[in-house]
């Protein structure tokens, strides 16, 4: 029964996460390569062609999986910041500050591709629709996020005040999205409007699922190479690190 | 399946730009940025390497 | 009573110090000694509870001071390299600002006679900016007269001061040692103390 | 330690601040200025379309606040941090919640507070009717203290940080937006004939979420800095 | 002293000022989010409206870039007068007015280019056309070095002062306003068809005038704050 | 030659003091000394040419120094209580940049040799940001070994400096005079130097 937390806290060490880690990643490349190739045969074979919106639909296949994604890393990288200041544990942080990048690229693709979506669409690269501005707004977080940490050059400091920030950003986000949703819904007349979203296909409801399991799995394998890499620098000291199989001179 | 021939596939019925441009942007910066972490890990390492380095002729 | 044991203190990626332990009674002064970046400030830093040590613990009265939080802080008399004195405040202002943030509010009369007291007799009113740096010195010092603290740690307190000011600061630490209170110093120059002195040496 | 003591402390906190801001006047004044200023500048970059201007007033005023109390908040806590009062309010007998506390206070007071007020005579320059000047007050009145009490959190937070002025708008504009589309909302909802109070029901309830989190946030953050 | 000495303390120094920039990269990055935030801060304010936003696009853009550089320009000095850099300079062999154009030099490159490459990408938010953004780009390009210069004199005058930061702000801005007219005017009348050439010329001209004068006058109000 | 005839130093309403004459030949040292508030801050500025005097002349070799102005500061080195060390820069670079806004670049070895020989062996490469006090003292110390400078001018260089650190550094300037150069000093510690040492008493 005490194995169970046991061995939860032997994972949450540096000294045995890093190791871990390094066996998980490439199983995590294996999932992204094979639901992302599931996704995209579905995507671009199986789907058919839209009715309204032609071929330019396709781009929803990694614009809704980006757009999650991007909020959904934001939580966890919230939920890793208020582990770390609540316990103090070294790996928490860290976790946190890794995930940041990996973040801020979905946010940034939802909004490339949705811009790249909108102008065949909407014939205009971009509207202060609620969704998009609230992404906007996400997207500025994670870079807040990321430029504050990089000020910082005492680690510990670093992430503790980036979890500070990341959890008054995730007590705004939802305030965030519904004062822009109701803000814009007041505003009627707008001169483009966002075209009703068909009804999904059966077909393309599974290819954009494959495709989101593939940006999960993709942002968990990346976001567990940069930590280790950020568990090498900062743990620099501690012996254990000199005994890696990698680090010892060839 | 949809497309007749490989360029049809290509053209993307007229959205070639906005499709191509979307995945290929996507593609892109997915490459890049494992590339990215792999580098700031080797980085580490080599630092790491370094100091051993010094450390052990420091002792010596 | 304040005990320190197996501090260790950790600055980029070297330990300045470990293993360090202590113990200061009533009415004696530790002076710590050590050449530049040997670690004094950090360890006086420590001592405060500003930054928390790499190992080890610090206890005041038996109970470690991150419990104690406040009332640790209230037996606490801090002045570090930086005298937290206003520019835009004058002398007295200054003086009497600083007791009432720290939580014992004095006397305009209490002040006036404290800045009398360091030497800055008709400069009480005059704006901090325009005092040399040794009048500004003094005026950081004037909370050793006005807050009444058990423990005072001071980082070279004697900076800046001329040797009038430096005689006369040595007065007010052995009168504060002689009624039982404790000091951590540290100084590059000759401290002529009177009480019980024990020196800590960082290197 | 009492509760009177607890107030008696806030008190002079910001009496105090309130006495600095007296000797340095400048800073004060140029907040207001910078306001002004701001304001002035757009019928000078759009063109003097009164239609127009019209129409852009709550939002341009909004934004010139919201730019005007960002402006100030690296003077929140940098000239304490230099000169080591901060040490000493953290190692002062009294919590350093309190203290902090106080010093937003006095910053509302000094920068939320004379926009507010000013805001109604700005707001003429751009042709709004009274009782919109006097909804645009009333919303100022209650949003400022908002972005007072975020603005701190930001400015603890980027304190001793290189690059730190500017850091802290970065952190901060992002968590302004519901204020300032809550803001500016209520103004045009009243010129549209909807009715404010839906708007500043919501301000009210971001001022009290503000109130309970911000001083407890900037608490941390300072204590970080000072590490 | 010859002149080529001349120019290499120039280069010196702004590799100086780069370097350090260089070290705390959030600086710079955080000039150009402030400029993106604002820009974008703008619609929130005023609403969604295409057709209104693109009629105030190019003043939004041009105030934004301007508060933007504004607000760096406490930067400019303060950092280096309070560690002693400035004296040092004041007391170099090399002519002070070297010096200063070196760092003025280095602001534009770290703040007023950068704005002026990333202005079209935000001009896409507002809808503009793709010439008028390029109008809009060459416009900030003559213009922001402009604002540099200028805002090194207000930047040195407030030195040391109390309140400097936001003071600068208060004597630079009307200053500024010229180039806003014209730097707002250009794209203005290019997308009325007017054609942006006299705009252009003119903003070229303030730009001459103000690098003859700029440094000289900055090194003067550098030694008044000096003393 | 420095020489200074008939200075008056007025601050606030006070005047600090008036009618003092001295010169500096090569090879001598003036000590000024003087209590907190003296006005020793206010004559070393007033010897650069950073505030003007309220009466009185300063000359550098026969010329007043306001005509000099560029010539003057070319042989002219000040260390004031400010160090001029950029916190985001290492120490090397902070030796380098320094010497070469002064009119002098000087190499990498160079720098790094006179690091060395003040002690910050180790720290050539930390940001000055996380130097202890003395050691950043260090770094705007080195100044004085890159730049070839006839005419010193130091306040309070000893300030937060170690023992070792002080005596090293009466070694550099004793070597300077010794080398024909002059230097004017304060400081409220004794300074063990060889050469030839005169006094001037501010109060
Ligand atoms: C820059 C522009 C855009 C941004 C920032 C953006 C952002 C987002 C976000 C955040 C979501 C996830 C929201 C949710 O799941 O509730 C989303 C979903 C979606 N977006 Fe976009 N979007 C953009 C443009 C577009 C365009 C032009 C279209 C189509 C014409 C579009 C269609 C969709 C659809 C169909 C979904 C899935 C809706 C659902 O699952 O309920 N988006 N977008
Ligand atoms: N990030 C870092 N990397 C390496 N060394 C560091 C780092 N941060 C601090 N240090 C070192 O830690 C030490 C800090 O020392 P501290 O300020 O406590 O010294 P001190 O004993 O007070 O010295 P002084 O007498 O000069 O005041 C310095 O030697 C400094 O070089
Ligand atoms: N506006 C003013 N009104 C009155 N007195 C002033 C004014 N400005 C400066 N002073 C006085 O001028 C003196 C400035 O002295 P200065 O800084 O030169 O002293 P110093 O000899 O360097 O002292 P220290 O040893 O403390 O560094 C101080 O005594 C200060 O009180
Ligand atoms: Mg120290
Ligand atoms: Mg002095």
């Amino acid at each position: 029964m005490s194995n169970g937390i046991i061995n939860w806290f032997r994972f949450s060490s540096p000294q045995t996460f890093y190791p871990l880690a390094g066996k998980l990643i490439p199983w995590f490349w294996a999932l992204t390569a094979a639901f992302g190739l599931a996704g995209l045969y579905i995507g671009f074979f199986v789907a058919p062609t839209d009715a309204q919106q032609g071929e330019g639909y396709r781009i929803i296949f990694i614009h809704v999986p980006a757009s999650w994604m991007s909020m959904f890393l934001y939580l966890v990288m919230a939920f890793w910041a208020a582990l770390g200041l609540g316990f103090n544990t070294r790996l928490s942080g860290m976790m946190a500050s890794a995930l940041a990048p990996t973040g801020a690229l979905m946010a940034f693709l939802s909004l490339w591709t949705g811009a790249l979506w909108g102008k065949p669409m909407w014939g205009t690269w971009w509207v202060w629709d609620a969704r998009l501005t609230s992404e906007l707004i996400l997207f500025f977080l994670y870079l807040g996020f990321i430029a504050l940490q990089s000020a910082i050059d005492d680690a510990r400091r670093a992430d503790k005040a980036g979890a500070v920030l990341a959890l008054v950003g995730v007590v705004n986000i939802p305030i965030i999205y519904f004062s822009v949703k109701w803000w814009n819904t007041l505003h009627q007349g707008a001169s483009v409007s966002l075209t009703k979203s068909p009804s999904m296909a059966q077909t393309m409801l599974w290819g954009m699922l494959l495709m989101a399991l593939a940006f999960w799995m993709y942002s968990i394998a990346v976001s567990l190479t940069r930590v280790r890499a950020i568990i090498l620098e900062r743990e620099r000291h501690a012996g254990w690190i000199e005994e890696l199989s990698e680090v010892k001179p060839s | 399946m949809n497309w007749g021939s490989a360029a049809e596939f290509f053209a993307m019925g007229g959205h070639a730009f906005y499709v191509w441009g979307a995945f290929g942007a996507c593609a892109l910066l997915m490459i890049v940025e494992p590339i990215l972490a792999r580098r700031r890990r080797s980085n580490a390492l080599d630092e790491l390497r370094r100091e051993m380095r010094a450390r052990k002729e420091s002792n010596e | 009573m304040l005990e320190a044991s197996n501090l260790e203190c950790v600055r980029g990626e070297k330990s300045l110090f470990r293993g360090l332990s202590f113990r200061l009674e009533p009415g004696a002064c530790l002076m710590v000694q050590g050449a530049n970046g040997s670690g004094k400030t950090s360890l006086l830093r420590m001592l405060c509870g500003l930054s928390p040590p790499a190992a080890g613990e610090i206890r005041w009265n038996g109970k470690p001071i991150r419990k104690l939080a406040e009332d640790y802080r209230g037996e606490l008399l801090y002045c570090g390299h930086a005298g937290a004195v206003k520019d835009e405040l004058t002398a007295l202002e200054n003086a009497r600002i600083a007791a009432t943030l720290a939580g014992a509010p004095v006397e305009e009369e209490a002040a006036r006679a404290a800045l009398r007291q360091l030497g800055l007799k008709g400069r009480e009113e005059l704006p901090a900016r325009v005092l040399s740096a040794g009048q500004k010195r003094r005026v950081a010092l004037t909370r050793l007269l006005l807050e009444k603290r058990r423990l005072w740690v001071l980082d070279e307190p004697l900076t800046a001061l001329d040797r009038a000011a430096v005689t006369n600061l040595c007065g007010v630490i052995d009168a504060h040692l002689a009624g039982g209170g404790m000091a951590v110093l540290t100084s590059h120059q000759d401290l002529p103390l009177a009480g019980r002195v024990e020196h800590l040496r960082l290197d | 330690m009492g509760e009177t003591s607890l107030v008696a402390v806030l008190v002079a906190v910001i009496r105090r601040d309130l006495l600095l801001a007296l000797r340095r006047k400048s800073d004060v004044l140029t907040t207001l200025f910078f306001f002004v200023i701001v304001v002035s500048l757009f019928p000078l970059g759009i063109g003097p379309e009164m239609a127009m201007l019209r129409k852009i007033a709550p939002g341009v005023l909004w934004v010139a606040a919201l730019l005007a109390t960002m402006l100030s908040l690296p003077r929140l806590f940098a000239a304490d941090h230099a000169d080591g009062t901060l040490e000493q309010m953290a190692l002062s007998a009294m919590p350093l919640g309190v203290l902090v506390a106080g010093k937003i206070v006095a910053h509302w007071l000094l920068s939320g507070l004379p926009l507010a007020l000013l805001a109604p005579v700005l707001g003429l320059q751009f042709d709004l009717p009274a009782d919109a000047l006097g909804v645009m007050m009333l919303a100022l009145l209650v949003g400022t203290p908002v972005l007072s009490l975020i603005g701190a959190v930001g400015a603890g937070l980027t304190l001793g940080v290189r690059g730190g002025g500017v850091l802290v708008s970065l952190l901060v504009l992002p968590l302004y937006v519901p204020v300032l589309i809550f803001g500016a909302g209520a103004v045009e909802a009243h010129i549209g004939g909807l009715g404010a109070t839906a708007h500043l029901s919501l301000l009210a309830a971001f001022l009290a979420l503000a109130a309970f989190f911000g001083p407890w946030a900037t608490t941390v953050a300072l204590r970080i800095a000072l590490e």
